[in-house]
Parts: C-alpha cells; structure tokens; sequence
C-alpha cells in the first residue's frame, strides 16, 4: 500500500516533465504511446492499438517557459505554454502521436503550432461534437474516431483496429473508471480520510501509468482506504470549480485545506473519469458506444456545450446533494471557459447564498500568500460571526 | 482648402463614396434592428464569422451580430462604459471584450452608443472558428432565457486544408435539421425558392467582393485593404442576399478601377505594401491608420475582412445546386476555423502574390482565436521566411490596452528596418 | 577650437534615464552624459547636452548634427531628427562590439531583442509584450520597496546560494510575490537572485523571438546591474558583450546616426531637419 | 485587559494597543522593510513604550496583515479582511461596506451590523488597483508621497489614464508628461484610474451605506475625493482608519480573550 501511493507520486512526479517512465515503456514493450491534451481522450481506443495512453497536463512549473516566450504570448494559460515549451525542449519526443481536441481555442491553435515545430511527426486534431442535439452527432463522432484509429495504426505501422481487442480494453478502462469514482465518492463522504495531495497523485497516475498495472494499485489502495476510519474532522465542505484542464499548483490546493476547507469534489482530472460505465454487451459497434458514451453523457463539464442541460439547477443539485458550504472558483489566468463558467454559477449561488469565492492561479505560481488570505477570510466568514 | 468643384474630381474624398454608401447602409441597418421587434419581426443574434445568414433572410429573422454592434459601438467611443457595466458583475478583465460588451447590451435597458439594443429572440450559434462563441451565447441563454439554435462547425484540421467528407456531411446535415426549427420558431413554411433567390444574390454578392479585394495586386494599390476594408466588409455581412448588397460592390469596385486610372490612393504615394493580419483596434482606429498612413504605407492584402468568408482561396463556391453542402463547406472554410499552420501559410502567399513589403500582426490580446498561434505565425515569417514581420498587441476594444507611445515605437522602428532593406 | 562643426551628439531620452554621447567625423566616442529624465523631458534632454558640452569642453557649435532617440524623441526640439532606439542600440552595440549580431537592450520600460547584420543594421526585433513584467522598472521598485539603493540590488544578489524562485508573469504582483518570499523567510539575497533569474528567463525568450546568434552583446541601463548579467549569461551558457559604455548605447547609436545623416545631407546638399 | 494588534503591511507595520476592546492607547507605524524581525519587535517595542505598558502586562497579541505570521509572539492571526471590517466597525459603527487599500491591492468587503464579513473580493492582480502605482507615480514625478495628493487636488481638467497595467501606466504618465499637459491634471488622472478599479471592487460585492476607508490611502486627499466623487456619495475616512487593520486585529484578539477567560470561569 505505502508502495502504491508512493508509486503514484512518483509518475506523477514524471509526468510533470521528462516522461522517463514512458521511454522505459516503450523500450520495454516495443510499442507507441500517444500524449493527449485535456480535458478528455477514448483511451480505450488508443490501448487497444497497442498505444500507452498520456495525458499532457502541463509542467507544473518545473520548467521555464524560455522557448515558448518565442512563440506564444503572454496572454494564454500556462498549461498551453508548458506543454508546448515540453515539445519544443524535445520532451514529447518519445509520443509518436500528439491529440488535441476543442476543448477552447487555445488548445485549438496549439494543435497546428505544435505540428508546425514538430516537423514530420503525428499531430492530431479531434473534433467533439458540440451539438449533441443533433441526431448526426454521435455518428460523426463515431468516424472521428475511426479516422483517429486509422491514423494511429498506420504512425505506429501496428494492425487496424480490432473488434475485439477494443472489447477487452473498454472493460478494462470500465474498471480504471469505476475505481477512480469509488474514491471520488469515498472523499466525498469522509474528506478527512485522505489529504488532497495524495488524492490528487493518485488520480494523476492514471493518466500516465499502463491501464493494467494502475487497475491493480488502485484496486488494493481503493479497498484499503474504505476500511479505514478514522475521527471524522470537522472543517467547511467545499467544491472547487475550475481546474477541469491547466492543474492547480498543489501547494495551492493544500492552502485551500489548511485554510479549513474540506475539497468535497473538484474538476482536476475530469476527463480521466467522465464516461463512467460503457455498456459492452450490447454492440458491436463498439467506437458508437464509446461516440455515444460522450455524445449523450450529460454531466457537467466545462468545456461541453450541452444545450438541453441547465448548469445553474446543476450546480444547484451538487450545492445539495455533496452538502456543500461554499464553492470556489479556481480559473486558470487566462482560462476563458473557466471564467464564462464562473459567471454562469455565481448568480445562481447568489440567489441560494451559497458563500463563494473567486481565485485565479498560474501552475508556475510560487506565491500562494493572496490566494491564502482570501482563502481564510472565505472560512472565517463561514465559521464564525 | 478650396472645395471640390461638382465636375471634375479632385480630392480623395471625391474618389470615396463608396464608404459614405456604407455609412448609409449601416444606417438603415440600424433602424431597422431597433425598430424589428417593434414591428413584429423576430431578432436573431448570429455570428459574423462564415454564417448562414440566407436562413434568416428567408425567415425574414432580423440579424443582430454582436461583433457588429461592439465594434460600432467601440468605434464610437463607447465601449468602457459598457465592458464596466460587466466587469462589476464579475467578467475578468481577460475575457473577450466583445462578449462584455454583448452581454452588458443586452442587459435590461441598457443604452449604447447607437441605442438600445433589441434582446435576443433566438440565439444561432454556429461555431465556425471561434470556441468562445459557444460560451457567449450560453451567457445570453442564462441572462435572457432566450433559446440556442446549434450548428457545429468542424475545425479544419488537416494541415494541407483537405476537409473530409464527413465533415461536410455533418454540418449540412444539421443545417438541414434545423429547418423545421426555425419553421417553427417563426411559424413561417421554408421557402425553396425564395432561398434560391438569395443563395443567388448572395453568391453575386461574394464574386464582387472578391474582386474588390483582388484590386490590391495592383501597383500601387487604389485601396487599403486592411483599413479600408473595415468599411466595407459591412454590407456583405449584414445586408447579404439582396439587391443593394450586390448594388453596393458593383459600385465600390467601379469606384476603385477609377481610383486605379485617376491613380489616386488613400496615401499621398505608395511607399510599402503591407499584409495586415488580426483584428483592428476600433477604439483608436484613426489613430492606429496614422501611424501607417503617416509612412505612406498601404495595406494591399488582409486576413480580417475574410473573417466572413474565404472567398480567394479556392475553397468558396455558394451552389445553389447542392445548397445545403455548399454553405456547409462556406461554413467550415472560415478564417479562425483554419489551423494555424494553414493560416501562416496563406500569409506567406499573400507576400508573394501581392508583393508586400512586410507583414503586420495586430495581435488582439483578449482574443485567442485569432492571437493563439500569432506569435508561432511572426517565427515563422520572420525567421524562416525572413519577412519583416511587425507583432503589435492591443485590444479590439478595450482602449485600456492601447499603448500609444509603445505601438508608435514599435510601427517607427518597424518602417526603419524597411527603409534599410529597401536601400539594400 | 581647431575643427568646427565636427561633432555628433546622440541624445536618448529615455523613460527612467536620459543619455548623452558625442562622437567625433571618424566615430570615437569622445564623451558621455547621464541623469535622471524627470518630469520634464524637454529640460532634461536640453540639460543633458548642456552636460555633454561641458564635460567635453564643446560648443554648440561644434557640433553639426543631432539625433534624437528613446521615448522622448519628439520632445528633444534641439535635435535634427530622430530614430528610435531599436536602431540605435543596434548601430551603438555595433561600434563597440563589432561582431555583434544580437543585441539585448534592458531598459526602465521595455525590453527588446535585436538582431543585426554585419553592418549593424535591424534585421529583426521583438519588444518584451504589452505585458509589462522583466523591465528595470521592475528592479527599481523592489529597490525601492525595500529600502535599497538601484547599485545594491545586483552586487547583493550575487551573494545567493539558495535562489527562490519567482514566477508571477506579472511585474506589479512580483513586486509582492518578493516580500511574500522575505515574509516567509527567504534572505534577501536569494530573493534578490530570484528575480533576476525570472528577469533573465522572460529576455531570453525574447531574445529567441530574433533568434540567438553570437556575439551578444547586452545594452542599456541594467546591463549595469551585475546580478542580471550573471543571471543571463547562466541561462544562455554564453557570455554577453558589456562593459561601462552600453548603457549609453542608445545615444552612441543616435550619435553614428548623426554622423551618417549628416555626411550624406552634405552629399544630397540638404539638411534632414 | 490590554491587547496589542499587529499589521505587517507590505509597506508599513502598524501597532496598536487597545484596553478593555475600547480604548486606543496607542498607535504606532513603522516601515516594514526586509527585516521583517526587526520591523515588528521595533514597532512593538515603541507602541508598548507610547502606551505606557510593559510587556509582561499584555494579555494578548493579534497579529494580521501579509506578515502576520512572522509575529512570532503572536496569539491568534487573522486575515487582513476580516481585521479591516472589524476595525472599520470600531471607529464607524454602522459601517456597512469597507474598502481597505493598501500598497497592493485593495479588498472590498460587505460586512454585518456585528462586522462579520459577508461579502469580499481584491483587485485582480493584472491591475493598478493599489496605492503602489501612486508610490510609483509620486517617485517618477519627484513629487514624494505627502504632497502627492494635495497636488493632484491642484488639477482643472484631469487626463485619464486607462491603462490596465501600472506599469504601463507609468508609461503612459511619461508619454503625457512629454505632451506638456499639467502636472496636476495627470496625477489626478492616475487617482481616478486607481479609484476606477478599487470602485470596480466595490461594485462586485454590491455597496452599502456606509461606507468606510481603511489603510494607507486615507492619507491622500487626492484618492477620497476622487473616489466620494465617483461613486457618488460619502467615504468615512480618517487618519486613525490607517490603523484600522490592527484596531480590528486587537479588538478581535479582545474578544477571543472574553470568551477563553468566559470558558474557564
Ligand atoms: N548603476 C546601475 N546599476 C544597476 N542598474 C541600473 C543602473 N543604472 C540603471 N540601471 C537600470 O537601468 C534601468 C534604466 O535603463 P535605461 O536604459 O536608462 O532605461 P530608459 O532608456 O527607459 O530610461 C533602470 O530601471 C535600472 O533597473
Ligand atoms: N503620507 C502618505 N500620503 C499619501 N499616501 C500615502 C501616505 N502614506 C501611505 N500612502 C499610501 O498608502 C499606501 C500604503 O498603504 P499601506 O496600507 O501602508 O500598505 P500595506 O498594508 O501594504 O503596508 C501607499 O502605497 C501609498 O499610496
Ligand atoms: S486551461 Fe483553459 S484556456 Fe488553457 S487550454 Fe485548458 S481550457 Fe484552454
Ligand atoms: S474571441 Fe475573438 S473571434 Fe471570438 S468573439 Fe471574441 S473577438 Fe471574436
Ligand atoms: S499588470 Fe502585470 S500582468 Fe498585467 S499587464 Fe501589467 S505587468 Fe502584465
């Protein structure tokens, strides 16, 4: 068990820059691993190809942004900045395919400026429907991801895509999914079980570990944490709201507790989790099942546009149902679906008074004092009058 | 100054109508939008980035483009009071000024520059080119209850600009879809024939704009197509589908071949040739012009009055034989929607083609369709290329982000360097 | 005064300081000024040349052509033309380092990477972005919120062994973020050696805007400051151009600019002014 | 009872004492420097000398401000926010609305009858929404701080300055000084740009009646009257609403001390 989490910490710790435990993979295994941008990728797809699936969720601040300065402005979030100074230091070599998606426009343009440094290599662009009202959506999206797997069969020379071998990797990306929410609900209950850092490591890791070694960490970590107990604490229950796709410096989720908040739910590592439960048994057509996974699920997520849900009784709901005391909203700098996002919530939670708080951080910030303050002023004005 | 004598055409201003016909347009425009709902017509807020405007021409739906109204408005003058009005109620200073300003006017009885602007009775939202587009409409949604119309458009995301078909099939698909929407929400039948006739005008529309903007090969250019073009991209984008619209541009094209022959300019002389790139900055945009016009420098090419559609790049046909797919594919071809990679490109061809001097970024810092990528784009040019490529950042407007004294040194070191290589 | 009129000033007015140099017909730099710009940059231009005479033992009259430079360039009404400083740092940066091809110039309100040919010509630039963060300004306010002088913050930062790292993008927040790192305990020194380290990274991106090709040599005020060379030359794995003449690039430039105007004025028989 | 409040600013160290939770004994500033240590033993030091109190008869040691936690002797610490409502209650009691602006940033809060905060938001960072863009403004134009805003008052027609950033904004000063326009039209123009953002702030968590100033701006004519001006109504500010962080912070500390000493009877 303390192997597993400090397993989990150490990819992490990986995966914040050099992805050397990817290059071991690779050379070990002899196959291909595809870095996906945020906020969320069929990895399925990919694993049933052969490939190792990686999300690529910036820096963290470990490295400088000289090369990036060269070409991208001051006025973007650092998540696009950090990834793309990663490709330009040679970091992302080792990926034979790159996705992007559009998740906002940021990530939209990066997609062609990485391409257009990386010369000669596999960049890819995935389009998510966005009116999922429409009956050709998840039609479209079901030849979006063919188009996908053909393409990363032919990068990888590895064989077309197989019916069955998707089968066996849904499953498996089932049992990753479904362990990931069982300790998401359990910190929900109990957030005083399990300190939000290694929470947060734990989920992190699924993003870079092979599907199967991290099923079987997890499984036993999961297991062990719900028959612990311990004195339940007492601190204001909170919802952080924000960090779907640039990832928070963890000293800033860590001031967050220590101010007295219990972080009840949050948006880090959304799209790890977000398609739940996919039905196998009945299809054939198993690309359309995991189309319609996405099309058709309509939690809450930032980046999609669900017309026919409305995100303020949403919001509401979750207010009510994880018992909250308050919501913060933590917006990347310069993360504009995050912002339009918080102006969605905030006059409904005016309406509720919900007490909420506005902050905004940059995954290079080494200075937390600001959001520290403002952090324990939120608590004290709930604890105390 | 003598006056201009009533014969003879002496002075710029008499080779200049074509902006004052515009100034008209725009006018009417406008007093038709506040008057619609009065008068029992629907208003149908829509983007100007390649849309589909021929179904609200149909509709008889009323057209309100926000983009439209926040950079008249901004031109105006008055934009601060609005992007305030939304920045109290909580919108970052980092949010696209535009959306700011749209929300704020659309809030109960504000007053703009040009009036009050009717709300929304239906919000089109089609997502050619800008993701922020999605999240502005669902602002207003929450804001007015009014209802959105979705239709998605596909980046274009292979780097050769092949589109697949699928791609086009999905948009034509959905355009199809909503038909009976829109049927229904103005309790109108769809007119196949009425909407040939504006495919029609239209398609006419866009082959003289196209033309208009071709002028710029020339040398000298009768025309600045980046600063000019601000007035007259207007017309296609709100009045297209009728007469006046294709009236309008078989003048201004009449006009220019007579700038052309008189071999009048809006410079003294042409002494460079810019390709502009990126949105302008409408709350100085007089002032912006100057610091160009003050260097006899004219911009004979510009990616911003192709926003509302690529009309030269081969990509563009309205066909009224196969409607639906041809304005799916008008749709997807929209500048922002481009990859950068594709974008960069096109400039560098429009070095070549219209034999500019230097390229001009104006980078817009609370747009990242545009902007994300633009710094990638002056790398390129700049360093592969070996262009002279000026990035200058400001806003489209907010005036708060205008430096005058740091653009005007930028733009003069810029036209030294020019001179230099010139001399070499 | 044996050759009359065979003189050129350079006068650069820039926002935190004014500069002034006199270059004789051959291009020898025969004399330097420096003060504060002030609120009025018309007087102070004026009291800079006044400076510049002086300390050369020149008149008015022997100089024969003026150039202005650096914001303040309109306002320098004496002068006979004017060029911006991107020219100029790079045809100064030229004279005393003749194999320069880059030239970094830090100033009180902006940065700029240059790149020039052989001739000391612009071939490329790029200014430090509308934002405003990893200019002198910023090293002149932590100066002076902490109560030190602008020649001690370098020399101090020198003397870091443990630097603490400072990454706000923004110079207003970073004045902050460095008394926040002093609240918590980080000496003075480190935090010092902070900033010029997160000052160094923001140039050097700019600097691979033009591209970086040797020689370097680094121009204007805070090449005065020894704690931003270190931090540079760390970073770039090279060593810079800088001695205690660069931070008059700017109106050295101004001054061959002078010189040039004025021999071929004489050629076309006309004055630019 | 005697308790002290600390505010270690960025700028100065405010100490207080406070007897019986109601009477000021004494109030003290100091600039904070970078020896936070000896800053903070110096103004405790002089505050408890100005009062007449030894060390060994303080019962108790609040301290708040961004340095609050290098107050090594300290009791309790609490946040800026929270201690600037109280302290604004303390000298305005039916304070509503308070708007503390420091060198950095300026926080607007809504508080209660009883100076709980409800309500409270900074200027955002990307911003010149604090007093140290007119520290800036009052160096470049060789002004000083004191005369600052007496000059500024001096103004006819001032220029705005809209700038987001301050320190572009100092630019803009620059390129404005080198037009010629008036000295005192430009540094008013910088006082109305600084009152637009922290009115801004204000607006976000709604204003009430009435509304208070604190900290070291209620030094500068300048800044209150623009901003009375601007937002259209009365600013209570006074020259003891300096210290009215470290009032609150003391009063607060008061009150915990009643209610341990409450707890133990
Ligand atoms: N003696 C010095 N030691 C260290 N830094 C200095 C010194 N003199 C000037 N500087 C730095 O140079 C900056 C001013 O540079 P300068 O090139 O004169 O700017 P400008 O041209 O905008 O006036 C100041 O902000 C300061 O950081
Ligand atoms: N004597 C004065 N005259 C005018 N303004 C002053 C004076 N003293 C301080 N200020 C203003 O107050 C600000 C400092 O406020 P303060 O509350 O001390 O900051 P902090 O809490 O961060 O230490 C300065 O930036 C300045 O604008
Ligand atoms: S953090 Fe926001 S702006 Fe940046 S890539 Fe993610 S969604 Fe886009
Ligand atoms: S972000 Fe840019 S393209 Fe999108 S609405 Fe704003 S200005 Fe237009
Ligand atoms: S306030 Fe800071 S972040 Fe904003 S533009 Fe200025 S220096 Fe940059």
């Amino acid at each position: 068990m303390i192997d597993s989490v400090q397993d989990f910490a150490q990819v992490t710790d990986d995966s914040y820059s050099a992805y050397d435990s990817v290059t071991r993979w690779k050379q070990k295994e002899g196959r291909p691993a595809v870095g996906y941008f945020p906020v969320y990728f069929p990895q399925e797809i990919a694993h049933a190809l052969g490939y190792l699936p990686v999300g690529l969720l910036g820096a963290s601040g470990r490295v400088g942004l000289d090369m990036a300065t060269a070409h991208t402005q001051s006025f973007v979030c650092s998540i696009s900045r950090s990834v793309f100074q990663l490709g330009l230091q040679g970091n992302l070599d080792m990926m034979d395919v790159l996705v992007f998606s559009n998740i906002c426009d940021v990530a939209r343009n990066l997609s062609g400026i990485t391409q257009r440094n990386r010369p000669g290599r596999s960049v890819e662009y995935l389009h998510y429907p966005i009116n999922n009202s429409s009956a050709h959506a998840v039609k479209y999206l079901r030849e979006e991801y063919a188009r996908l797997a053909r393409r990363m069969a032919e990068v990888a020379g590895t064989p077309a895509l197989s019916t069955e071998n998707l089968r066996t990797s849904v499953e498996l990306f089932n049992q990753k999914r479904a362990l990931q929410l069982r300790l998401v609900h359990l910190r929900q209950e109990s957030p005083w079980l399990i300190p939000y850092t290694e929470f947060y490591s734990v989920l992190r890791a699924g993003s870079i570990l092979p599907v199967e070694r991290y099923v079987e960490r997890l499984e036993g970590y999961v297991r062990e944490q719900e028959a612990r107990s311990s004195r339940p604490k007492d601190g204001v229950r909170v919802l952080v709201l924000g960090n779907f796709c640039e990832q928070p410096p963890i000293q800033l989720m860590k001031a967050i507790e220590e101010a007295g908040c219990f972080i009840v739910q949050d948006e880090a590592l959304v799209g790890e989790r977000w398609l739940g439960h996919l039905d196998t048994d009945k299809s054939e057509d198993l690309l359309s099942t995991i189309a319609q996974g996405y099309v058709q699920n309509l939690d809450p997520m930032t980046v999609r546009f669900h017309p026919s849900v409305n995100k303020q009784e949403d919001l509401m709901r979750r207010v009510r149902e994880l018992r909250l005391e308050g919501v913060i909203f933590a917006t990347p700098k310069f993360c504009e679906p995050a912002l339009y996002d918080y102006m969605i919530g905030k006059p409904a939670l005016d309406k509720a008074a919900i007490p909420y708080l506005h902050i905004e951080y940059e995954e290079s910030m080494s200075s937390f004092e600001n959001a520290r303050t403002m952090v324990e002023t939120f608590t004290e004005s709930i604890l105390f009058d | 100054m003598a006056s201009a004598s009533a014969e003879a055409k002496t002075t710029f201003e008499d080779f200049d109508q074509a902006k004052r016909m515009q100034g008209e347009i725009t006018k009417n425009y406008f007093q038709r939008l506040l008057t619609a709902q009065a008068n029992g017509q629907k208003v149908g807020y829509g983007f100007v980035m390649a849309n589909p405007i021929e179904f609200f021409n149909v509709f008889d739906i009323v057209p309100l483009y926000p983009e439209v109204t926040s950079l008249n408005i901004s031109y105006r003058g008055g934009a601060p009071p609005l992007i305030a009005l939304s920045e109290e109620v909580g919108y970052s200073t980092d949010a696209c000024g535009y959306v700011k300003m749209g929300v704020a006017a659309a809030t109960d009885k504000t007053s703009t520059a040009i009036g009050v602007l009717p709300k929304p009775d239906l919000l089109y939202l089609t997502y050619s080119g800008c993701q922020i587009y999605i999240h502005w409409w669902e602002q207003l949604h929450y804001q007015t209850g009014a209802p959105i119309l979705t239709v998605d458009v596909p980046y274009v995301r292979e780097y050769d600009g092949h589109v697949d078909a699928h791609d086009i099939r999905y948009v034509a698909a959905q355009l199809e879809e909503s038909i009976p929407v829109l049927e229904k929400f103005t309790g109108k039948r769809f007119d196949e024939n009425r909407f040939k006739e504006v495919m029609r005008l239209s398609s006419k529309a866009w082959e003289l704009w196209g033309k208009v903007l071709e002028m710029g090969k020339m040398r000298p250019s009768p025309l600045d197509a980046y600063f000019e073009s601000i007035y007259y991209m207007a017309p296609i984008t709100l009045i297209r589908g009728t007469q006046e619209c294709v009236d309008f541009y078989a003048f201004l094209l009449e006009e220019l071949k007579e700038r052309a022959s008189h071999g009048v300019g809006p410079t003294a002389r042409e002494d460079y040739r810019l390709v502009f790139e990126g949105v302008p900055n409408y709350p100085f945009f007089k002032k912006f012009w100057n610091l160009f016009r003050q260097n006899n420098a004219r911009g004979v090419v510009s990616t911003y009055p192709k926003v509302a559609g690529m009309i030269d790049t081969g990509s563009f046909h309205l066909n009224t034989d196969h409607p639906f797919e041809s304005i799916a594919e008008y749709m997807i071809h929209a500048y922002c929607n481009w990859n950068m990679p594709l974008r960069t490109q096109l400039l560098e061809k429009y070095v070549r083609d219209y034999h500019a001097d230097g390229v001009v970024i104006h980078s817009i810092k609370s747009c990242r369709s545009f902007s994300m990528g633009e710094g990638d784009m002056r790398e390129y040019l700049a360093k592969e290329k070996d262009i002279p490529t000026l990035l200058i950042e400001s806003d489209h407007v907010d005036p708060r982000y205008y430096s005058e004294a740091q653009i005007k040194n930028r733009v003069d070191a810029f036209f030294e360097t020019l001179a230099l290589r010139r001399a070499a | 005064m044996q050759a009359s009129r065979s003189y050129y000033a350079g006068i650069d007015a820039g926002s935190t300081y004014t500069k002034g140099a006199l270059v004789d017909d051959r291009g020898n730099i025969v004399g330097t000024a420096v003060d504060m710009t002030g609120v009025n940059i018309v007087t102070a231009s004026k009291k800079i040349y006044g400076l510049l005479l002086d300390k050369t033992g020149m008149n008015e009259s022997d100089v024969a052509y003026v150039v202005g430079t650096g914001y303040g360039r309109y306002r320098i009404t004496f002068g006979n033309t004017q060029v911006t400083e991107i020219s100029c740092h790079a045809k100064g940066a030229h004279l005393l380092y003749p194999n320069t091809h880059t030239v970094l110039d830090m100033g009180g309100q902006d940065t700029k990477a240059i790149r020039v040919n052989a001739h000391g010509e612009v071939m490329d630039f790029s200014m430090n972005d509308k934002c405003a963060a990893g200019t002198g300004r910023f090293i002149e306010g932590s100066a002076r919120v902490l109560g030190l002088k602008l020649q001690e913050v370098g020399e101090l930062s020198l003397r870091s062994t443990n630097p603490v790292k400072i990454s706000s993008t923004c110079a207003v927040f970073a004045e902050t973020e460095t008394q926040e790192q002093l609240a918590w305990g980080h000496s003075l020194e480190d935090v010092l050696y902070g900033i010029h380290a997160s000052m160094a990274t923001r140039a050097i991106g700019l600097l691979r805007r033009v591209g970086i090709e040797p020689e370097i040599t680094f121009t204007g005020g805070v090449s005065m400051n020894p704690g931003m060379i270190r931090a540079l030359e760390e970073q770039l794995g090279q060593r810079l151009n800088h001695d205690g003449k660069t931070m008059y690039c700017g109106a050295i430039g101004a001054a061959i600019f002078a010189l040039e105007r004025a021999s071929s004025a004489t050629h076309e028989g006309g004055s630019a002014a | 009872m005697i308790t002290v409040g600390m505010d270690v600013g960025t700028r100065t160290t405010r100490a207080v004492v406070l007897e019986e939770g109601q009477r000021l004994r004494a109030k003290i500033r100091l600039p904070t420097g970078y020896n936070f240590a000896q800053s903070i033993q110096g103004a405790y030091d002089a505050v408890l000398a100005a009062a007449q109190v030894t060390p060994a008869e303080v019962d108790y040691l609040a301290a708040t401000g961004f340095g609050r936690y290098r107050v090594e002797k300290r009791d309790l610490s609490i946040t800026d926010i929270t201690a600037a409502a109280r302290g604004a209650r303390f000298f305005f009691p039916r304070t509503r609305s308070v708007l503390d602006v420091g060198a950095g940033n300026a926080r607007a809060s809504k508080i209660n009858e009883k100076g709980k905060v409800l309500k409270f938001r900074s200027t955002e960072k990307c911003a010149a929404g604090g007093g140290g863009f007119l520290e800036r403004i009052a160096f470049y134009s060789q002004i000083g701080l004191d005369r600052l805003g007496a000059t500024a008052l001096g103004a006819h027609n001032p220029v705005a300055i809209s700038t987001v950033c301050s320190v572009l904004a100092e630019s803009e000063v620059i390129n404005l000084i080198t037009q010629e326009v008036p000295l005192e039209d430009i540094l008013m123009g910088a006082h109305q740009s600084v009152v637009g953002r922290v009115l801004l702030t204000l607006k976000q968590v709604g204003i009430e009646q009435e509304v208070t100033l604190t900290g070291g701006l209620v030094e500068n004519p300048a800044f209150v009257q623009a901003f009375e001006q601007k937002m259209g109504g009365k600013l209570n500010s006074s020259g003891d609403l300096y210290y009215a962080a470290a009032v609150g912070a003391a009063y607060l500390g008061h009150q915990r001390l009643l209610k341990k000493r409450g707890e133990a009877a």
